[in-house]
């Protein structure tokens, strides 16, 4: 079972997990990213995702197929929430489950540095002193987060 | 010459202060030609060298051909996850 | 924070990934191990997980502190269920959270590759033909599961 | 010669039918010479060439010294996770 969403409400991470679960899956690999209160050493109060919606659903499901065809997984789902999100808020949230440990831990790595590289989805930050900029991640000083 | 409309998103969006931008395409044009005629344009030094386009949702090549019929969207540096 | 538990009661791990979650963390990487329904080729049912107890708490904590060590984590907990089990219940959780993806995601592997070498909890499966057998890792001739 | 308690789990308290085996050791007895006591017993087929032994809930190496006071159990190939 795969699965593929962009969402514009909370992301349950515990229905995720839930739903790639199964009595042949030995192994949940989850992955969450939330909103952090600092970026690039700037304090951070908020912020919005903008999303070329349909491609962003299409590439979040192409990624999945790769996925599952590369680490033979059954089960895999994720959900990118878009619109705005406050601190600790999940923006990102996938779950793959595998007989073994390895093929899903190694699976839902893959998609989220898929999701990075190729998901249409735009983040503007809103900083602590009113200002709110475009994340370039190709201009970052910092480490990519989360 | 014929006209297509481009999806904007982001910071290209507010650097080009629309979301939709209107070009004039001569029969036979390309992702690279797009991307020249782009270039006249107020705002457009927010391009990177080569920006991403994508053409019916899909990430497309330079010497891609444009069909008049195409969803052309220029798409910014992503960050999401 | 560090936490780790061996418990005999299920293991929530919503509550696991409650409490890694922070507002400076950006990632949150979560292994869940299941008990599935078949093991070295054979139909399980069910099985049963022993113990040392208090060596196992132990050395569950040192895992732990070496990772939070190695990877920089602020935020880890892992739990070990003991005792019997069901097909699909949770054996083992393991939440880490970090500002950034690749710490957290690498954190969580490295307990659960380290739980699985050196913690003393032992699993005995019980098989739909009514046996019960101790596994032995070392005579596998499956990759190991999960 | 003075006796200690062995602490057995899993499979190997299953093979040597107990939950805890009292050994007599000289003074100055390894972990190596506990081992070896343990293999004139029967059930001691199940152990490995070098099983794991932990001291005060610690792996213990061959060469330790035991003392009288120690925690002290087998410790069979694990299979938790």
């Amino acid at each position: 079972m795969i699965r593929a969403a962009i969402v514009d409400r909370e992301i349950d991470t515990g229905a995720l997990i839930s739903e790639v679960k199964s009595d042949g899956a030995g192994a949940v690999s989850v992955f969450i990213g939330t909103v952090r209160d600092v970026s690039d050493g700037r304090g951070v109060i908020g912020l919005e995702y903008e999303a070329y919606r349909a491609m962003a659903e299409s590439e979040l499901v192409a990624i999945l197929d790769e996925a599952a065809a590369k680490f033979e997984i059954a089960s895999l789902v994720a959900e990118h929430r878009i619109g705005e999100l406050g601190i600790g808020d999940v923006s990102v949230a996938i779950a793959a489950s595998h007989a073994h440990r390895t093929p899903a831990i190694e699976c839902a790595q893959f998609v989220i540095e898929e999701i990075k590289k190729r998901v249409p989805i735009w983040k503007r930050e809103h900083f602590v002193d009113g200002t709110r900029e475009w994340v370039d991640p190709t201009a970052r000083t910092e480490a990519r987060a989360p | 010459m014929s006209a297509v409309t481009v999806h904007l998103f982001a910071s290209y969006a507010e650097s080009f202060g629309v979301k939709n931008l209107t070009i004039e395409l001569a029969p036979q044009s390309t992702v690279a030609d797009l991307v020249a005629a782009l270039r006249s344009l107020p705002g457009s030094f927010v391009l990177p060298a080569i920006p991403r386009v994508a053409i019916n949702k899909k990430f497309a090549v330079p010497d891609q051909l444009i069909r008049l019929t195409d969803e052309i969207a220029l798409i910014p540096p992503v960050s999401g996850g």
